[in-house]
């Protein structure tokens, strides 16, 4: 009895376990948003993240695209950095330092041009300390395969996974893409493959033009569509994951404030990642971590996992003759 | 560099020019540490339309009074909504961000400045701290703008001691043509030799200040502009095609949110710069 | 002489040519979103339209999905309407005589959940009159094939277009879903089917839930996408296709203002569907046809099929030295 | 029916209870055809945010005066906006939509009107056409609201003359409980059979009445509310299940912009009706 009013009074129990990794909030910073870690440190802790997910890391370096790479649209974003990075040399000895001082998961976002290159990726990454996990960016051309972006073939997709899987024993997250038909079949096929978590979405192909000077906004002509926009799609496409596969889901596209996060646990996602509005507010993910709290409280929930994933999809008729007395209407 | 977000209260707004207001800000935060040549990333309203928060520069900076001051023009739907703003209402300021201006080395000889339009803005901060540092300084203020309209009134000026050189593309104020022609004649005519050039202005503007500058082995501090998304770095949208020094013709990018926005001449690329938008024609269609 | 200075004192041509059908201006009211033409009558005369595409028609009809069937999201709406339509005959007979009265290219947006039925209603409307054009709505799911969507899958959306080919001489436009992984093979396959024009996109896939309710915000769980949100990826869809096929191709999707039109219009489609945008403001499709003329003014252009198309995607360095001349800087 | 899209200019815009602002719109077009019961889609700025109009009946309608005043609660972030917008700014009106209130067929005996909350909005507008038509009717107004803070003050009601039931759902004013039970307790206490019952309010409310009306044979007019785009139908977003004549049972569904907001208890398959969202609890999240 007195351990339950204590529980009650203490704060709301905010981790969550995603397969082998526990977070102790679900509250991640999404990959290309968030540089590596470092450049929002004066703004938020990177302690108080339930992870940081760091700009995407190729083999080598690469210089990204021509601008201009980012164009604005309603209530979004559409960017075509071109996955320019330091490369893995570079991070390791640059970046990845700055993140051990502190604590927080670090999951490093990976991705190749060729099926070698994410292996060995994985297998470099392997032996480095100071790294969660991996999350496999697959929204990338296959050189090999006419340009074909791995993530949108089941198959392709899982291949993919496997290589890194064999390589090493991180904790493995494939973030999907919004860019196919049946985006369930592709996290079936990465699943078997042997990823430990899903998220998703990358960015949602998109375009923008300039009317006077009859050119493309982007040097890149198109771009990948992020913010508040594309939520309501990426909260589908993660219902649909959910819906085809067991391991943990992440929801990634468009969280802005503590409702959008909500709405992805709700559903079943047991984390979320925050990327565009990092740009709105800094300060975004804190805001949006002290309001799941206060939710939490609101709603007498001792535990973020007893609310994850329970929609409830039944039909209620308030107004059914039966069921009149439940609202009071008797 | 400590970086803030902070809450700021506009005290005062005011149209000073076609399409062109002032607006002063306390910010008691941001305005403590600011610096000449810096920016700050400034959110509109809460709401999502515009989404992103707009660049910038520090127009004025009063620490002791916890002001910052921000000229802007008004050049799209972000802008817009700002003009329309009240004074009481509150916007969000991220910064102060980027570098700054250098004071040159040499305080004797004359610096000259160069402003196309609202490029003047971050200009004012900058005479602030060179009168400040080097009194006596002779300063040379070319400003040019599309038309007389355009141009700030020349009281707005009048507190410091200058020599302006005024032009217009369409001769309505001052002399008939681009700035940088002015500034050349000027040249010409026996101006002499700069310790230092600053401008601030169009790209084409800067592009041939730039070319002026290496040409005459001047140095230069150009405040150079790139659509922001963060403004902090970590988004990398903000590229400019720049030289890496270990392999000058590379395809490399500098990010002017954090490598700049004071660029030298010659660390940009100016021959990989591509053009895409049009200037916009905001009051034509919406 | 005389002649060109009365061509440009005139105001501009606005008229469009899609293979067998001509508009006297390129804007389209879309299906759905406009009822049949009578209900924007008083604020819009129908005359000045470029042509009126009627809410989708079934062989019989259908009361649609239980409310609530809308939810708005950040610049989009999500509508599940569940396809609610007075059936063919009663919108033979008691909505297309009011349309007959008035001088406009009637659109006839038609669906069905077998083949048969898209079968059906091309033949029954092959006979009526007044009408310009059939809109074949692929975006439903086939009864025949567990539920899946007609429009997701080449082979299956071709069949429904030479189901309705061979059943009407009527001019074809056929509308695209961008829920696929490669809208330009959906695409092709429909224009090899016989269809004479293409419009897309229809609705993106999507969903919202309340956070405090824990219930889907739709009764139907999931619903479609539009309105501004989603135009970037429609101008990224109508591309695409417009790579595909020769065939003109119709933009729908987020077209709000003058600009938005023009995007479309620029990358090439012949026309443009104006949908959510009637919800902001019911003469916004006037607004968007004075603005394209007042566009072609400016532009000095005396015909909108000189502008349709003119996209530049090649790259114009004006620094590059042999380039400085051309924009002043010698 | 006459629909207009119509520029308002907001003359008056005033606080008159707990997150319950009236506003005072100059709108000569809309107001020279409104009725009681009508409602106008509003546009609460020229964003997108939020993207969609917003529906609002007529408080108050002064044909003469070319003025509609809206009283209106906030209730999420279209009426939060809306709220901030002051006097002098415009707002964007389609309008009068919708079918109005009708008299009821005998001035002799007494009406019941019956508000919920914010519902009391159009009540305002029928009584005033109430009164104008039959100025000798004797009309009982039962207004219930969560809490005492929510309800409107006496005073606005003053012009009217009306007998006032009040009560809250804590008891703060009025009669404790809620206003169906107060209606129901005064019905058995003997009040005289109304010759109409006019009410808008929350949905459970609505259906109470409804019940109440259909059991006791007397005729009631429901304002109604559901989710809407388009207001003219053309979206058919804003359904309701209803009866078909031809067939009961059947799925069925009315528009509430077309063929309401003003309901006969017997139209509408209560049972069919779902639930979805919960009470919006803005002011705790965003
Ligand atoms: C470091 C920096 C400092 C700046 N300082 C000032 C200043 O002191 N005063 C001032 O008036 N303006 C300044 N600008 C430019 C200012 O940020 C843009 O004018 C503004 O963002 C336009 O926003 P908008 O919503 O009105 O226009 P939009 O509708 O977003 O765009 C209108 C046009 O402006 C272009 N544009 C948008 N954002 C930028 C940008 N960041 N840089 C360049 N072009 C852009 C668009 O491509 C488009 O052509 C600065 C920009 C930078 C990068
Ligand atoms: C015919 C009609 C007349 C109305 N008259 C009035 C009035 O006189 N005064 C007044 O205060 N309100 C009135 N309403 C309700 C009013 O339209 C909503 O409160 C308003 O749209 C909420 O907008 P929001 O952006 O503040 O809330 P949102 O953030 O859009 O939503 C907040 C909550 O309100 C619900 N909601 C949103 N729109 C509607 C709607 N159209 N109908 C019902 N619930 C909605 C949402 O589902 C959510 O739970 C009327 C509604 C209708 C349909
Ligand atoms: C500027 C920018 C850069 C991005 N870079 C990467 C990247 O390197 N790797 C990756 O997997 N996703 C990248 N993304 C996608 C985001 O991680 C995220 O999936 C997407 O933006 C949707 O989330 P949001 O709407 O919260 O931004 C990037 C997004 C943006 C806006
Ligand atoms: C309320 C609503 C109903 C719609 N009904 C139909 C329909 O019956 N048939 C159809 O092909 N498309 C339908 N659509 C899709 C639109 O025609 C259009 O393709 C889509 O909304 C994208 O355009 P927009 O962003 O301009 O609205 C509907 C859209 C909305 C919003
Ligand atoms: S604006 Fe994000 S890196 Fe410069
Ligand atoms: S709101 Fe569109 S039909 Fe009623």
């Amino acid at each position: 009895m007195a351990k339950d009013s204590n529980a009650s009074s203490s704060p709301p129990d905010l981790s969550v376990q995603l397969g082998p990794l526990r977070l102790k909030n679900p509250v991640l910073t999404a990959s290309g948003t968030y540089g590596y870690g470092e450049e929002y440190a004066e703004f938020v802790a990177p302690e108080s993240l339930g992870g940081i997910v760091v700009k995407g890391i190729s083999l080598h370096p690469r210089p990204g695209n021509p601008p201009p790479r980012l164009v604005e649209t309603s209530a979004g974003l559409i960017n075509a950095i071109g996955l320019e990075n330091v490369g893995l040399e570079n991070f390791i000895k640059h970046k990845l330092p700055y993140l051990r001082t502190r604590q927080v998961p670090v999951i490093v976002n990976i991705f190749g041009s060729v099926l070698e290159e994410y292996a060995e990726l994985g297998s470099r990454l392997d032996k480095v300390d100071g790294i969660a996990a991996l999350e496999i960016n697959i929204s990338c051309p296959n050189v090999k395969q006419g340009g074909m972006v791995f993530g949108t073939e089941p198959a392709m997709a899982a291949s993919v996974v496997r290589a890194v899987r064999q390589a090493t024993s991180l904790p493995l997250i494939t973030k999907l893409t919004p860019n196919v038909g049946r985006i369930g079949d592709i996290a079936r096929a990465v699943e078997d493959a042997g990823t430990d978590i899903i998220s998703c979405i990358n960015t949602v192909a998109a375009m923008a033009v300039d009317v006077f000077s009859r050119r493309p906004k982007l040097a890149n002509i198109v771009g990948g569509l992020s913010g508040p926009a594309i939520k309501p799609i990426a909260l589908r496409c993660t219902y649909e994951v959910l819906q085809s596969v067991k391991c943990p889901v992440i929801g990634v596209g468009g969280v802005t404030n503590t409702l959008d996060a909500l709405e992805f646990l709700l559903i079943g996602a047991k984390a979320v990642q925050v990327g565009t509005a990092n740009f709105l507010s800094p300060t975004a993910v804190l805001e949006i971590i002290r309001g799941i709290e206060r939710f939490l409280e609101v709603e007498g929930l001792a535990r973020l996992e007893d609310y994850i994933g329970t929609l409830d999809i039944g039909c209620i008729f308030p107004f059914a003759e039966e069921s009149c007395e439940a609202v009071g209407l008797a | 560099m400590r970086k803030i977000q902070e809450d700021a209260w506009i005290m005062e707004h005011e149209a000073l020019a076609q399409h062109t207001y002032r607006l002063r800000l306390e910010s008691k935060k941001v305005a403590a540490v600011a610096k000449a040549g810096q920016f700050v990333m400034l959110r509109i309203n809460d709401g999502l339309d515009p989404l992103l928060r707009r660049p910038f520069s520090f127009h004025r900076i009063l620490p002791e009074q916890g002001v910052v001051e921000i000229l802007y023009r008004v050049a799209g739907r972000g802008t817009w909504r700002l003009s329309q703003s009240s004074i009481g209402t509150r916007v969000n300021l991220v910064g102060p961000l980027g570098n700054a201006f250098n004071l040159p080395d040499d305080g004797s000889s004359p610096v000259v400045l160069i402003a196309g339009g609202i490029g003047v803005a971050p200009l004012f901060a900058l005479m602030d701290r060179l009168f400040a540092n080097l009194s006596d300084l002779a300063i040379h203020l070319f400003y040019g703008a599309r038309t007389a309209a355009e141009l700030l009134p020349e009281q707005v000026l009048e507190d410091f001691k200058l020599r302006i050189y005024w032009s217009t593309d369409d001769g309505t104020a001052g002399y008939l043509g681009r700035v940088t022609d002015l500034f050349n004649e000027s040249m010409a005519e026996g101006l002499p030799r700069p310790s230092m050039v600053y401008s601030c202005g169009p790209l084409a503007m800067q592009y041939h200040v730039s070319k002026w500058a290496s040409m005459h082995g001047v140095p230069a501090q150009l405040s150079l502009e790139s659509f922001m998304a963060c403004g902090v770095g970590a988004c990398l949208g903000c590229a400019l095609p720049a030289v890496r020094a270990d392999d000058p013709a590379a395809d490399h990018y500098v990010h002017v949110c954090k490598d700049g926005p004071i660029f030298s001449p010659g660390s940009i690329q100016w021959q990989k710069i591509q053009m895409h938008r049009a200037p916009p024609q905001i009051f034509l269609f919406s």
